[in-house]
C-alpha cells in the first residue's frame, strides 16, 4: 500500500483566484492511498517546503503529488526537496493548477472540477510510480575538437588551459583555417596573421593539445562522455618525428602547381607546407601532382633531405580514442558565385574576383607582395567596383540569408584599396549596409569619407569591353540605371557550410538545418550546445559570423565541455526505457525507430521451465537513451516501457480522469 | 490430389530418416469425415499418417514457433503457409535454415460441413507457396479473388457513421474473447500477449463491448502492418465474426497512405511502414 | 523524319518572310517534316497579355487543340520566338495541374488534353538527327566569318518556359555555326533585349538597346549577327541605318538568321533562303562561302609547329652548309672521302632533326 | 454477411456520461488530451502566462514526446467514457527527439481512420502540430474541440462501463 501525500498550492491568490483549492483538497482526502493532504499559501517559499518535508517525516509518505504551478516551472524544485528526505525524487508528480487552470479559466466552479480530475490523475499515477535512480557515466577526461580554425583552435586553446587533453583535428596540412590567409581585420584593421599565427604556435606547442593535421575524422560512436572517434590522417609521406622542416624538399621540388593558399594566383611545389607560418611547419607530399608518387621518377626531396625523412610508401592511418566531449568547429566556404552568377561572367572574367582574393592580393605575403593589382596582367586597377551580397540575401540564385561579414569586409577592401591606390576610384554596390558591432558603423563612415562611393543597389551584369570590365546596375536611391568602367571587380561571395560538415554533424548524432548549418539546442538559450548531449559546436559551422562572434563562442562552446570534463561522471536520466526482457520477443521494432541508436538486439541466456534457452531481446543503452519512448509506442507486447511514464501509469491516468 | 499426398509422406520419410530435419508439420486425418488437424511428427515411423486432400483447412506454419528448437523443421507451405513463414522470419522468429519448405499446390479448402470452399480461400490471392525448398506437384492455377479485395471495405465506408457504428458494436459486443484469432494468427508473435499484463491493465477481464472493443481495435493496429491476409482468424472464430473487414480498412489506408504493399511475399521484408517515415507523409494534422 | 506541327504566326509573311523562306528551304534537307496547323490562329502576342491573361492563354490554347486533334503526336514548331513564348506559355499553364486544363477547355470549348509541346527554331535545330543531316547535307562552309550569335529574350527566358542550357551564355546557336564552319565570337551582349515595341512606343529606348548590341557585336570582332526571332532581326537588320543616323555611327554589318545561315551551307541561293528580303545587302554572305571539302586554313598549333620545323630544318641546313666549308678547307688528301663522309653526317642530321 | 444473426443479443447502447456539468446545468464534455511535454505542455503553458482564455473541458496529460503517445491510451480513454481526445506534438521536424512525431504522424493517420471506420465520430478523436510558442493556436484549437463536442453531446459508453 502507498502512503500519498497531496500538497495542494494556493500560490498567494494565482491558483485560489479561480480554483477552490480547499474544496480540492477535500476531494484529494478521498482518493484511494491519500494519507495526508495539505494546502499551502505558497508551496515553492521555505516555509512551505519546511511544511512539506516535516509532513512527509510525520505522516510516514512515501509518493507525492504537487498540485501547484507547471512541472516545467517547479518539478525540478520539488525533485531537489524530495531528495532531501526519503522520499525517492521520481516518486513524484505535478498537477499544473495554475499555468493550466487558473490562469486560463474564469469560472471558478469549472476550474475546481478540473483541477480536482488533475489531482485525480496524479494521484492514480503517482500511485503506479517506482523508485529511479540515475546510473553514473564516467566521463573521460579528453575533448575532440574536429576543426582548426580561430574557432576550433580557441576552443582547444580554452579547454587545454583547463587542464584537459585535447585533440584537434584538421583536414588541411596545417591548422589556422581561413584566417591567416586574411590581410587585416575589421574594425581595427590588426594585421590578421599577426595575430592569428601565436595561436597557431601556441596550439601547436600546448603540451595538452594532439594537433592531428591532414586528417579527417571516419566515425563516431558512443555517447556524452564516451565518444569513440575513428581519425584517418591521411599519409603525408613524410616521417614528422625526424623532419625538422628546414624546406630543402620545398626549394629542390621541381613539380610546380597552383596555390590553393593564395586561390591559384600563385605557384607551389609538390612538396610544400601551406604557408611560411604552418603549424605543424612541416611539409606534405601532394600526392596528385608528385612525379615520383604518379610517374615513379624523380625522387629529388629524397636525395635532398638531410633528415632521410621521405617516405614515399606512407599511408593513410586509423587511429581510436575514446573522448568525453566533441566541439563541431568546421567552419564555412565560399558559395560558388561562378555556377550561380552567368550575368557576373559566371567565373569567365580574371578580374572579377572575390573578397578571399582580394585579401591575398592585398596581402604583403600574397601573389603581388602586398601591391594592388590585378590577376589578369598585373597592372594597377584604377578603378575597382565591389559587389555586396553575392550569393546572399538571395533565395532565387544563391541563399537566403545574410552573410553578416560581407559588410564590413566590403568596406575594409575599399577601405584598403583607396589606402593603397590614393588615385583610384572605389564603388561599391550594397543592398543595405548592416554594422551591428562595436566600433562597426564608424568604420563604414570612416570608409566612406575615404571617398568610396555607396551605391544602392545590385549589379545586373559584368561584361568586359576593351581591357576594362562594365558593370550594369541600378541606384535604387536616384532610381537611375548606371554603368561603371571598372578594371577590377571584387564580389563579396557569401558563406556556405564548409564540404562534409554535414555528414561530420550527422556522425555525431546532431541534425543541419535546409542550408546545412548545425543546430544548435536551442538558439537563445542553449547557443553552444547540440540536442546530442556532449557534442557542441563554434564558429561558423552554426552560421555565418566574424572572428569576434567566432572566438566569443568558441570561448562559451569551451566552458561547456570543461563544466563537463571536471566531473569524473554525471548522473543519467532515470526516466529512460526499459526492457521486460521476459516479455521481449526480439523483432526489432524498437532498434529501428529508435532516433538515438540507445537500443541494440543481444543474445541472451535464460532460464525457463528448468532448462536454459538463448533468446534475442533488446538492450537500451543508458548512455544514449534520451527518454522520448518512441520505442514503446512500437512495442506491441508492451516488454519495452518508459520509466516515469510507464503504460500503467498512463493507464491509470486515464481511468482516472474517466471514472472516479 | 492422392499422389501428391504419396509423394509428401514419401519425402517426409525420407527427410526425417536421413536426418536432415528433426520435425515435420502437415496435417492428419481427424476424428470426423473429412476433417483434418494439424500433424507433427518427429519419427519417420508415422509418415504414413500425414494427409493432403481439399479439406487441409489449418494454416501450419506458426507450430515452426514450437518446434523449432528440437532442429530443423520440413513444414508443408502453401500460398498461406509461406507467407506466414516469411512474416515470422521478418518478425525474427527464426531464420529460413531453421525450416525446410515443401511447397504445395492449392485450389482452395473445404469446409467440411458445407462443402463449400472456405471464405478466406474464396478471397485467396496467393494459392501457390512464394517460397520453398521444394515443390511436390504442378502449381495450381491461379485462382480469382471472388470479390474485390477492399470491397467490403469501401462498401462499409459508404454507409452512414451511425449505421457503421451500431453494425460494428453488434460485431464487438459478439465477441467473446476467446482469442483464437490472435493464436492462430501468424503476426501475433508476442511472448506474451498485451490481454494477458493485467497489472498494466491494457485488457479488462469483463466480457462487455467496452473491453471487446479494445481488444480487437488493439488488434487490429498490431497487426496492421503486417497482416498477410490467410483469413485463418475469421475461420476459427467462433462467433463467425467478419474480422477481415477490420485487417482489410487497415491495409487499405496504408496502402494508400504510404504506398502499395503486401505482407509476407519475399524473406527479407522492408521495414514496416509504421516504424519508418518519409518527411513528405500525408500532413493532416496542421 | 521528325515531324512537326507547324505554327508559322503573324510574322511568317509580313517581317519573318526571310525565316519562313529558310525554314522552308532547310527542313527537307535537314530530314524534318512540317505540316501546317490547320485554320490555326494569331498567337495572342505581348498585346492579349496586357490586356487580358484568360485570353492569353486560350488563344494558343485553341491552336494547339486543334494540331492535338489533326496532328497527334507532333511537337508544334514555332518560328517566331514570340509565338513560340505564346504557345509555351499556355500549354505549361495547363498541363501544370487539372484545375488549369480544365479552365482553358471552358473558355475554348474543345476537346484537349494538353499533351501537345511547344518548340522553337533552336530547339528543333538542335537534335542530334537535325545536326547529323545539316554535316551529311551541307556544301560550303563559312570560312573565318566572325559570327555574333544573338538569342535576345525570348528564346531563353523565362527560364522555366524555355529552359535554355544556359540563361546567360547559351551555347546552341553557337555549335551549329561550328558545325558549318563558322567563328562564334564570345560577346556578353548576346541575351540583351533589342527594344522589342519599344522601338515604336519609346523609339530613343529601343534604339540605344539595339544600338548597344550591335556596337558591342562590332567590338568584339563579328563579320555578322545571326538570330532565330523575326522581332529580334527587325530592329537590328531594318533598323541598323535609323540607329547610324541617330547616333553617328557608321554600324554595317549584315544580320541573318541561323536558319539561313544553314540554307546557305545547305546550297540555297539568295532567293532561296531569302536572302534577298532583307533590308541591308545580305548576299554577300555567299560569296565567303568555300566548298565543304576545301583544305581547312592551319590551325594555331599548327602554325606553330610548321614554324619550329622551318626553323629546325634551317639550322640543320646552315650546319651542313658549315661543315661542307670545313671539309672544302681540310686536307686535300682524302678529300674524297671526306666529302663523301661530310654529306652524309650532314643527311644523319636531319634524320635526327626530322 | 456473415455477422450477428439475432440482433437480440445486442443489447441497445444506452447513453450515460460521467462529464462534470456546468454551473448551468449544460453538457460539459471531459476531453483528454495528450501533449508532448517539449512543445504543446510548453505552449498551453504559455498560454496560461499570457492569461489566455479557453473552455475547461480539457485535462492534459504529459508524455516526453508524442512518440510514447500508445493509440491503446486513446481507446481506452474513449471507452471508458472521455469526450474526446486529442493529441499533439511538436511540428514535423521540430521534435526535440528529432524524428519521433514522424511516426506519430504515421501511427495516427492510421488509427484515426481505424476508428472512424469503427464508428467513431471524426471530431472526438484529433490530432495536432503545436509548437511551444503558438499559445494562441493551442487556445483556438481546445476552443475549437471542445465546442465541437460539446455539440456533439456526451459519447456512448456501455453500460456495463456506465454502472
Amino acid at each position: 500500500m502507498s502512503r500519498i501525500g497531496v500538497f495542494v498550492c494556493y500560490c498567494g491568490s494565482n491558483i485560489a483566484g479561480t480554483v477552490d483549492v480547499e474544496a480540492v483538497a477535500d476531494v484529494a482526502r478521498t482518493l484511494p492511498n491519500v494519507v495526508y493532504v495539505e494546502t499551502n499559501k505558497y508551496t515553492c517559499s521555505d516555509p512551505g517546503q519546511a511544511s512539506i518535508k516535516a509532513a512527509i517525516e510525520e505522516h510516514n509518505i512515501d509518493r507525492v503529488v504537487m498540485g501547484t504551478c507547471s512541472p516545467r516551472m517547479h518539478e525540478l524544485t520539488w525533485r531537489k526537496l524530495l531528495s532531501e528526505t526519503k522520499v525517492n525524487p521520481y516518486m513524484l508528480e505535478v498537477a499544473n493548477l495554475r499555468e493550466q487552470v487558473s490562469w486560463v479559466h474564469k469560472d471558478k466552479a469549472e476550474g475546481t472540477a478540473k483541477a480536482i480530475d488533475l489531482i485525480k490523475m496524479a494521484v492514480a499515477k503517482v500511485d503506479r510510480n517506482s523508485a529511479l535512480y540515475s546510473v553514473e557515466i564516467p566521463i573521460t577526461d579528453r575533448a575532440l575538437v574536429i576543426g582548426g580554425g580561430i574557432a576550433g583552435m580557441q576552443a582547444a586553446l580554452d579547454i587545454a588551459d583547463a587542464g584537459h587533453p585535447v585533440t584537434l583535428v584538421e583536414r588541411k596540412p596545417s591548422i589556422g583555417g581561413k584566417m591567416p590567409q586574411l590581410d587585416k581585420t575589421f574594425p581595427t584593421m590588426d594585421c590578421s596573421a599577426c595575430i592569428c599565427t601565436p595561436k597557431m604556435s601556441e596550439v601547436g606547442n600546448h603540451p595538452l593539445i594532439d594537433v592531428r593535421s591532414y586528417s579527417e575524422v571516419e566515425s563516431v560512436s558512443g555517447y556524452v562522455g564516451n565518444f569513440e572517434v575513428t581519425i584517418r590522417e591521411k599519409a603525408k609521406y613524410i616521417n614528422y618525428d625526424s623532419c625538422t622542416g628546414c624546406g630543402m624538399c620545398e626549394t629542390k621540388c621541381p613539380t610546380k602547381v597552383d596555390n590553393e593558399y593564395d586561390l591559384g594566383m600563385s605557384k607551389r611545389k609538390a612538396i610544400y607546407k601551406m604557408f611560411a607560418q604552418a603549424v605543424p611547419s612541416k611539409p606534405v607530399i601532394d600526392a596528385e601532382h608528385c612525379r615520383m608518387l604518379t610517374e615513379g621518377k624523380c625522387g629529388v626531396c629524397e636525395k635532398v633531405c638531410p633528415t632521410h625523412s621521405i617516405n614515399y610508401k606512407d599511408e593513410d592511418k586509423l587511429t581510436t580514442e575514446t573522448y568525453g566531449a566533441v566541439v563541431l568547429a568546421t567552419g564555412y566556404e565560399l558559395i560558388d558565385w561562378g555556377k550561380l552568377y552567368g550575368e557576373y561572367g559566371g567565373g569567365s572574367y580574371p578580374d572579377v574576383i572575390t573578397g578571399l582574393h582580394f585579401e591575398r592580393i592585398v596581402n604583403a605575403s600574397g601573389p603581388f607582395e602586398g601591391h594592388i593589382r590585378r590577376p589578369s596582367d598585373q597592372k594597377e586597377p584604377k578603378s575597382v567596383v565591389i559587389v555586396k551580397c553575392v550569393g546572399s540575401r538571395d533565395p532565387n540564385k544563391g541563399v537566403s540569408y545574410c552573410s553578416r561579414a560581407c559588410c564590413m569586409y566590403g568596406a575594409k577592401h575599399a577601405h584598403q584599396y583607396l589606402d593603397k591606390v590614393p588615385d583610384g576610384k572605389c564603388y561599391v554596390f550594397y543592398m543595405d549596409v548592416r554594422t551591428p558591432g562595436k566600433g562597426y558603423d564608424e568604420f563604414y563612415m570612416r570608409t566612406k569619407n575615404d571617398g568610396a562611393e555607396y551605391l544602392r543597389g545590385r549589379v545586373s551584369k559584368i561584361y568586359k569591353e576593351g581591357d576594362h570590365y562594365v558593370c550594369l546596375g541600378e541606384d535604387t536611391l536616384s532610381g537611375r540605371q548606371v554603368s561603371v568602367n571598372a578594371d577590377m571587380v571584387v564580389l563579396e561571395t557569401g558563406m556556405v557550410p564548409a564540404p562534409g560538415s554535414r555528414e561530420t554533424a550527422m556522425m555525431c548524432g546532431v541534425q543541419c538545418d535546409l542550408d546545412g548549418w548545425v543546430t544548435e539546442a536551442h538558439p537563445k538559450l542553449r547557443p553552444v550546445e547540440t540536442n546530442s548531449a556532449g557534442v557542441y559546436l563554434c564558429g561558423t559551422c552554426q552560421g555565418p559570423k566574424d572572428i569576434p562572434d567566432t572566438v566569443a563562442q568558441a570561448g562559451a562552446a569551451a566552458s561547456k565541455v570543461i563544466g563537463l570534463l571536471n566531473k569524473p561522471h554525471i548522473e543519467s536520466n532515470p526516466q529512460i526505457s526499459h526492457v521486460d526482457e521476459s516479455l521481449c520477443c526480439g523483432d526489432g521494432a524498437c532498434v529501428d525507430i529508435c532516433p538515438y541508436g540507445a537500443i541494440k538486439l543481444i543474445e541472451k541466456e535464460f532460464r525457463e521451465n528448468s532448462r536454459k534457452v538463448k533468446r534475442t531481446v533488446a538492450n537500451v543503452n543508458q548512455g544514449l537513451c534520451q527518454g522520448c519512448g518512441a520505442c514503446t509506442a512500437a512495442c506491441r507486447s508492451g516488454a519495452m516501457d518508459l520509466l516515469g511514464f510507464t503504460n500503467e501509469g498512463i493507464m491509470k491516468e486515464v481511468d482516472a480522469l474517466c471514472q472516479w | 490430389m492422392s499422389d501428391i499426398q504419396d509423394k509428401l509422406r514419401a519425402r517426409a520419410k525420407e527427410l526425417l530418416e536421413s536426418g536432415e530435419v528433426k520435425s515435420f508439420i502437415g496435417w492428419e486425418a481427424g476424428r470426423f469425415e473429412n476433417q483434418t488437424t494439424p500433424l507433427i511428427i518427429t519419427d519417420a515411423k508415422d509418415t504414413d499418417r500425414i494427409i493432403y486432400n481439399e479439406y487441409c483447412a489449418n494454416t501450419v506454419a506458426k507450430y515452426v514457433r514450437d518446434v523449432k528448437p528440437n532442429g530443423k523443421v520440413a513444414l508443408c507451405v502453401r500460398g498461406c503457409d509461406s507467407r506466414a513463414v516469411n512474416r515470422m522470419i521478418a518478425d525474427l522468429d527464426f531464420v529460413r535454415e531453421d525450416v525446410y519448405l515443401i511447397g504445395l499446390p492449392c485450389s482452395g479448402m473445404k469446409d467440411r460441413k458445407t462443402g463449400e470452399l472456405f471464405k478466406k480461400c474464396t478471397e485467396c490471392r496467393h494459392n501457390n507457396p512464394v517460397v520453398f525448398d521444394e515443390m511436390i506437384g504442378e502449381p495450381a492455377p491461379q485462382m480469382e479473388p471472388a470479390e474485390g479485395r477492399f470491397d467490403v471495405v469501401k462498401k462499409l465506408e459508404d454507409e452512414p457513421r451511425d449505421e457503421r457504428d451500431a453494425y460494428f458494436d453488434r460485431i464487438f459486443r459478439k465477441c467473446i474473447r476467446c482469442y483464437a484469432c490472435r493464436d492462430v494468427c501468424p503476426c501475433c508473435t508476442c511472448r506474451k500477449c498485451f490481454v494477458d499484463q493485467h497489472r498494466v491493465g491494457w485488457q479488462g477481464k469483463q466480457n462487455n463491448l467496452a473491453e471487446n472493443r479494445f481488444y480487437q481495435l488493439t488488434r487490429v493496429m498490431h497487426i496492421a502492418d503486417r497482416c498477410i491476409e490467410c483469413g485463418e482468424c475469421e475461420r476459427v472464430c467462433p462467433m463467425n465474426l467478419p474480422l477481415m473487414e477490420f485487417n482489410r480498412k487497415a491495409i487499405m489506408d496504408m496502402n494508400d497512405l504510404f504506398g502499395e504493399f503486401e505482407a509476407g511475399l519475399t524473406d527479407n521484408e522492408p521495414k514496416s511502414a509504421l516504424i519508418t517515415y518519409e518527411l513528405g507523409d500525408v500532413e493532416e494534422f496542421m | 523524319m521528325t515531324k512537326y506541327a507547324y505554327f508559322p504566326g503573324c510574322s511568317a509573311h509580313s517581317t519573318g518572310i526571310s525565316q519562313t523562306i529558310s525554314v522552308d528551304y532547310i527542313a527537307p534537307r535537314l530530314d524534318i517534316e512540317l505540316t501546317e496547323i490547320p485554320d490555326w490562329s494569331c498567337c495572342g502576342t505581348s498585346a492579349v497579355k496586357l490586356t487580358n491573361m484568360d485570353m492569353a492563354l486560350a488563344l494558343p490554347a485553341r491552336s494547339l487543340a486543334i494540331s492535338e486533334r489533326e496532328l497527334p503526336g507532333q511537337d508544334v514548331f514555332a518560328p517566331c520566338a514570340g509565338c513560340f513564348q505564346s504557345l509555351k506559355t499556355s500549354a505549361e499553364f495547363s498541363k501544370e495541374s487539372d484545375e488549369n486544363l480544365a479552365k482553358i477547355k471552358r473558355m475554348i470549348d474543345m476537346p484537349y488534353e494538353a499533351s501537345v509541346d511547344v518548340v522553337n527554331v533552336l530547339d528543333v535545330l538542335n537534335t542530334d538527327e537535325a545536326k547529323e543531316a545539316l554535316k551529311a547535307n551541307m556544301k560550303y562552309r563559312l570560312q573565318g566569318i566572325k559570327v555574333a550569335c544573338y538569342y535576345g529574350c525570348a528564346l531563353v527566358r523565362p527560364e522555366k518556359i524555355c529552359d535554355p542550357d544556359s540563361v546567360e551564355n547559351p551555347q546552341v546557336m553557337e555549335n551549329l555555326v561550328k558545325i558549318i564552319g563558322g567563328d562564334p565570337i564570345d560577346w556578353p551582349f548576346k541575351v540583351e533585349c533589342c527594344g522589342a515595341s519599344n522601338h515604336i512606343t519609346i523609339p530613343e529606348a529601343g534604339k540605344k538597346l539595339s544600338k548597344n548590341i550591335i556596337e558591342n557585336a562590332v567590338d568584339n570582332g563579328a563579320d555578322i549577327i545571326v538570330t532565330a526571332c523575326p522581332l529580334c532581326w527587325m530592329n537590328l537588320d531594318m533598323r541598323e541605318d535609323e540607329i547610324n543616323k541617330k547616333f553617328g555611327t557608321n554600324f554595317d554589318i549584315p544580320v541573318y538568321y541561323i536558319t539561313e545561315l544553314l540554307g546557305a551551307a545547305l546550297g540555297g541561293n539568295a532567293t532561296e533562303i531569302g536572302l534577298d528580303r532583307h533590308f541591308r545587302p545580305a548576299e554577300g554572305l555567299l560569296t565567303k562561302l568555300v566548298d565543304k571539302d576545301a583544305p581547312l586554313p592551319e590551325t594555331e598549333e599548327e602554325k606553330k609547329a610548321r614554324l619550329r620545323k622551318e626553323a629546325a630544318a634551317k639550322k640543320a641546313a646552315e650546319k651542313k652548309a658549315a661543315k661542307a666549308a670545313e671539309v672544302a678547307e681540310g686536307a686535300d688528301a682524302d678529300a674524297d672521302g671526306a666529302a663523301d663522309a661530310a654529306p652524309a653526317t650532314a643527311d644523319k642530321k636531319d634524320e635526327v632533326k626530322a | 454477411m456473415p455477422v450477428v444473426d439475432n440482433d437480440k443479443a445486442a443489447a441497445p447502447a444506452t447513453e450515460t456520461t460521467n462529464a462534470a456539468p456546468a454551473s448551468n446545468g449544460e453538457f460539459r464534455p471531459k476531453i483528454l488530451a495528450f501533449c508532448c511535454n517539449w512543445c504543446t505542455y510548453a505552449g498551453a503553458d504559455l498560454a496560461g502566462l499570457n492569461r489566455m482564455n479557453y473552455p475547461a473541458d480539457v485535462r492534459l496529460l504529459r508524455v516526453p514526446c508524442s512518440g510514447r503517445i500508445n493509440p491503446q491510451f486513446v481507446i481506452e480513454a474513449l471507452n471508458k467514457g472521455c469526450d474526446g481526445v486529442l493529441v499533439c506534438g511538436c511540428h514535423p521536424g521540430d521534435c526535440h527527439y528529432v524524428t519521433g512525431n514522424y511516426y506519430t504522424r504515421r501511427r495516427m493517420l492510421v488509427f484515426k481512420r481505424l476508428l472512424e471506420y469503427a464508428g467513431l465520430e471524426p471530431e472526438r478523436f484529433q490530432v495536432r502540430w503545436i509548437s511551444g510558442a503558438e499559445a494562441g493556436k493551442f487556445r483556438d484549437t481546445v476552443t475549437q474541440v471542445c465546442e465541437e463536442i460539446r455539440a456533439l453531446g456526451p459519447i456512448d459508453v456501455c453500460e456495463e462501463v456506465a454502472k
